[in-house]
């Protein structure tokens, strides 16, 4: 048993139950965290493909992507929840 | 090999704290007991640990550096235990012991 | 200066639109003439590249001189300078109506840095050859796209527009997770080495998650439940962006992957065209039930992406060319009569000062130029002669024929009379007088705004009559693989 | 012969998973969201334990750390319009029903068949295989730094990495305009004690991004790791009051945000010629290109971020002005 073998299903495991989340949960923040762990288990994959059996060091482009991928991610993020605020208050508007 | 028995048990001594602490959280009746066990527990567990890890350091750069990490780490975790019993005491929730 | 001679029309159509973007941002009060000069910089950038790709037939320019797969390169073809080219023509006409149509200041300020990164995004997506470069584009798209969708500001734009970032997401997310299990096959990311790869277990896992993601950032039947909304209610220069532009990022990114990575199965193939077929359906009976106006677009649209997937089963796993060209040709038809029918919609709506389809009539303020537009934007969408969406269906179905695929051709059939159905409601309206409700706003006559709607359905209706040399520019550099 | 650490490693995974589940399964939204910042974190320690530092100070930073303050502010303002600002563990948006068991075993198979699907095909695929590390050490001596990640950020993937700061441009550009015109929920008053810790943290966070900063070219670190404990002054200086973001700022605000894409945008163009192209830095001022880059990069990402945590373009109050001025 290696690290990258109990990463990868980490991983994979991580990214369903964020994909599962995204598709079946109620609530508009919840979703949002949802989707945030899909990104991690795919993160997971990427970080795991690229590790090597020391002492060998681990190919550094897949750590870049990740890193890309989690400064993508936070923007969308923010988009996300700046869309929540804005409909809640537009509904909570509605209401009064 | 004195050195690395004197760290290794100081950095379990350490996650004996953490155990305790976790275990208060969990167990204690009130928001402000658990905040005791957690951050009594924590800050002790942690400076056990960095003293510890410290000892097994190679360069005196790096001491400072865990003794810098342990500082911070116990000034952030002794504010934030004010603020979670501030807020607690504000919303009136020390009241209520169930 | 030296330095400018040196650049290539690939680069000069990535980093215009994102200088023009950021000066856009700087200077909000400059906005619409930043944002125009851009454009058609941008248009003036494409046909060069059009102009050296008819000598060249494909250049390749590797970014930072790293030669792929290390670096990222840029690549054209015939079929990347279309889309481009649809894009950036597209894009400017659009533009053009956006001066009449975004009267509020605020808007306009925020539209014109949003849309020259949509831009931007776009033109990255055409030009890339690197899956994760194209994961980083449809994400910049994809901001870009929802903020030009919650632009009116509207309750129902905004929570179309969330739903649209969560699909968004998602559809990203899905395409992230197979571009790493790509890389955990092959250990490169470029479309060379994707040719180059052998079918494996996990590049398959790679090609569905890829492939599921794309199909929900383009709406394909059952996942286009974001669509209708957010394209409905979004301001009519956004929409007509959304429907006529984004949608078909996704869309040119599914064809290179599946002409690269053929789908390891025939049964795959057909559940494809099958779920084109019941989006070409389902998103016909919803424009037949529509209400409103722009409502009934957005479904089209829904049912026309579907045609797209029938034309994409036909080239199916054996890749016939004829297939490959019939899909690109509607994809270049749609996203030209699309985006001329949401302007004219949103100048119906603006004049009339409603969208509601039972209600529009030809009465005495009725915007005529806006709905001869839509007429005729209809005609290419429905598929008459000699529009461009004629010879795109003419070849799917001749190609269907051939090879005795039945069912395709009657999906066609009836997808094309129903469309002809969920339109006439539209035109029926526009030929009646007796529907006048009350007093409405005086006729404004003929606007500058109609002018750019005009000119993109005109060229969605004569374009047919150029479909031979269209055809064998897409060719160009072979982007169906038929040559190596 | 197993490696000791492989148990830690098992621990580890499971209680990543654990931590998944539970911030989906959480009824309270505050819980979900401080789970999910120790989900995150403890995705970090398995990534340092991956031999991916870099990553793991990124995903710490920014994927937990700013993510995090996010989430918190937007859960702050939800209580807030919804008028539950005063409850002390206030559920969810949504009424906190017991949800079926039924639905719970149905997203269980459902993630299960998922998980089960990606796993036969992780599997198969080659372990510890082909990649970019030959390609890398080879090009390595013309990047100009001595950090492979970094190289690769702003080197031999520079593209990617200029449309990553596109991509932050957008979404606050984007964030903006949603947000034109929105009040704020009213900041919580955090006490004396706070201040003080705030007043002592400041230097220090300045000190450790710019250090973050500074080691990128030669050990883990860089602009993205160093900009987002950067953007932690920010959110301190938003927090305490220290600053208020006012309407004559937004034009420097603006600035602020393009210097980095514009700065980086502008190196990419102005190296070409002389048959170079596009980022394709001279060898022998790479080094200082890309550390320009970096320091640019870095102020904008520092800025950006904080202003993704503010929300909306500061306005002339009172905010309600943001009508149709035709």
């Amino acid at each position: 048993m290696t690290p990258d073998l109990i990463y990868g299903l980490t991983g994979i495991a991580v990214f369903a139950i964020g994909l599962v989340g995204a598709l079946c949960a109620q609530d508009r923040l919840r979703r949002v965290l949802a989707l945030k762990l899909c990104s991690v288990g795919a993160g997971f994959i990427l970080v795991v493909a690229a590790w090597r059996e020391p002492p060998a060091s681990p190919d550094p482009v897949p750590h870049a992507l990740v890193i890309t991928g989690i400064v993508v991610m936070v923007s969308a993020t923010a988009v996300a929840l700046a869309l929540i605020r804005r409909l809640q208050t537009l509904e909570a508007e509605a209401d009064e | 090999m004195l050195l690395d028995w004197i760290a290794a048990s100081l950095i379990a001594i350490g996650a004996v704290f953490f155990v305790a602490g976790t275990v208060g959280l969990l167990r204690f009746p009130d928001i402000y007991c658990r905040l005791h066990a957690l951050t009594k527990a924590d800050g002790l567990g942690l400076a056990l640990v960095a003293f510890g890890v410290a000892l097994l350091a190679d360069s005196a750069g790096e001491v400072f550096r865990i003794l810098l990490i342990w500082f911070f780490v116990a000034l952030a975790s002794a504010t934030c235990g004010h603020l979670i019993a501030r807020y607690a005491r504000q919303s009136g929730e020390g009241d209520a012991h169930d | 200066m030296n330095n400018l001679m040196s650049l290539d029309p690939m680069t000069l159509a990535l980093f215009l639109p994102l200088f023009g973007a950021m000066a856009a941002f700087i200077a909000p009060r400059a906005a619409s003439v930043i944002g125009l000069a851009t454009v058609l910089a941008n248009l003036g950038a494409v046909g060069w590249l059009a102009f050296e790709i008819r000598a060249a037939a494909e250049l390749i320019t590797p970014l930072g001189g790293w030669a792929p797969p290390l670096g990222i390169a840029l690549r054209a073809d015939g079929l990347s300078v279309a889309m481009l080219a649809l894009t950036g023509a597209v894009g400017l006409l659009v533009s053009f109506s956006a001066l009449d149509a975004l009267r509020d200041a605020r808007q306009r300020q925020y539209f014109w840095p949003l849309w020259l990164l949509l831009l931007t995004g776009l033109n990255g997506v055409y030009l890339g050859t690197d899956i994760f470069n194209l994961y980083v584009m449809i994400e910049v798209i994809a901001l870009a796209a929802v903020g030009l969708t919650v632009l009116s500001g509207t309750r129902e734009a905004v929570r179309a527009g969330l739903e649209y970032m969560y699909a968004s997401i998602l559809g990203a997310l899905l395409f992230l997770m197979g571009v790493g299990f790509v890389y955990l096959q092959l250990g490169r990311l470029d479309f060379a080495g994707l040719i180059a790869a052998t079918p494996s277990a996990a590049l398959s896992a790679a090609l569905a998650l890829m492939v599921v993601g794309l199909l929900l950032k383009t709406a394909l039947f059952p996942l286009h439940f974001w669509l209708p909304a957010a394209h409905a209610n979004a301001t009519a220069p956004a929409s007509a962006l959304l429907s006529g532009l984004v949608v078909k990022a996704a869309l040119y990114i599914f064809l290179r992957l599946s002409t690269y990575m053929p789908l390891p199965d025939e049964i795959l193939v057909t559940l494809l065209g099958a779920l084109g077929a019941g989006a070409l359906l389902w998103g016909s009976v919803q424009a037949l039930r529509a209400e409103r106006l722009k409502l009934l677009v957005a479904w089209s649209t829904v049912a026309q992406i579907g045609l797209i997937f029938i034309a994409f089963a036909r080239a199916g796993q054996v890749g016939l060319v004829e297939s490959w060209k019939a899909a690109a040709l509607l994809i270049l038809a749609h996203g030209i009569a699309k985006s001329a029918m949401f302007l004219a919609a949103g100048r119906i709506k603006d004049e009339v000062g409603h969208d509601i389809i039972r209600d529009l009539d030809r009465s005495a303020i009725r915007p005529t130029l806006a709905q001869f537009t839509f007429a005729l934007a209809a005609i290419s969408l429905i598929g008459l002669p000699p529009s461009l969406g004629f010879i795109g269906k003419w070849s799917l179905m001749e190609g269907a024929l051939q090879a005795g695929y039945w069912h395709w051709v009657v999906a066609t059939m009836v997808g094309t009379l129903l469309s002809v159905a969920y339109f006439s409601r539209v035109f029926a309206g526009f030929l009646r007088f007796d529907r006048m409700q009350g007093a409405l706003a005086e006729h404004k006559g003929w606007a500058l705004a109609d002018l750019a709607p005009l000119t993109l359905a005109l060229a969605a209706i004569s374009l047919g009559l150029m479909a031979a040399p269209i055809l064998s520019f897409i060719e160009l550099g072979y982007p169906f693989g038929a040559m190596p | 012969m197993t490696d000791p650490l492989i148990l830690f490693d098992l621990l580890l995974g499971v209680s990543v998973v654990a931590l998944a589940v539970a911030v989906m399964g959480a009824r309270d939204l505050f819980a979900a969201i401080v789970l999910f910042v120790i989900f995150g974190l403890l995705s970090a320690l398995a990534w340092a334990r991956l031999s991916a530092p870099d990553v793991a100070l990124a995903e710490a930073a920014i994927g937990t750390g700013v993510t995090g303050a996010l989430l918190l502010k937007t859960l702050h303002h939800l209580r807030y319009v919804t008028g539950q600002l005063d409850q002390f563990a206030a559920p969810g948006m949504t009424p906190a029903e017991p949800v079926p068991m039924g639905v719970i075993a149905a997203n269980a198979a459902f993630c299960g068949l998922i998980t089960l699907g990606l796993a036969v095909a992780y599997l198969g695929a080659p372990q510890g295989g082909p990649g970019f590390d030959a390609l890398v050490a080879e090009a390595m001596p013309q990047s100009g730094v001595e950090h492979p990640v970094t190289a690769v950020l702003l080197n031999f993937r520079a593209y990617d990495t200029l449309m990553e700061v596109v991509v932050l441009l957008a979404a606050v550009i984007a964030v903006w305009q949603i947000e034109r015109g929105l009040s704020d929920a009213p900041s919580p008053d955090l006490g004396q004690v706070w201040q003080g810790f705030a007043r002592l943290a400041l230097p220090a966070i300045v000190v450790v991004g710019t250090y973050l900063l500074w080691k990128g070219s030669e050990a883990p670190g860089g602009a993205f790791q160093g900009g987002a404990v950067l953007a932690a002054v920010g959110l301190l200086l938003l927090l305490s009051r220290a600053y208020v973001p006012r309407p004559a700022h937004r034009g420097a605000a603006r600035l602020l945000f393009v210097l980095g894409t514009g700065a980086f945008a502008a190196v990419a163009l102005l190296v070409t010629g002389g048959g170079r192209v596009a980022f394709q830095y001279p060898p022998d001022q790479a080094k200082t290109l890309i550390l320009l880059i970096e320091g640019l990069v870095t102020i904008s990402i520092a800025v950006t971020l904080a202003a993704l945590f503010h929300g909306r373009e500061p306005v002339a109050l009172p905010s309600r002005r943001d009508h149709h001025d035709t």
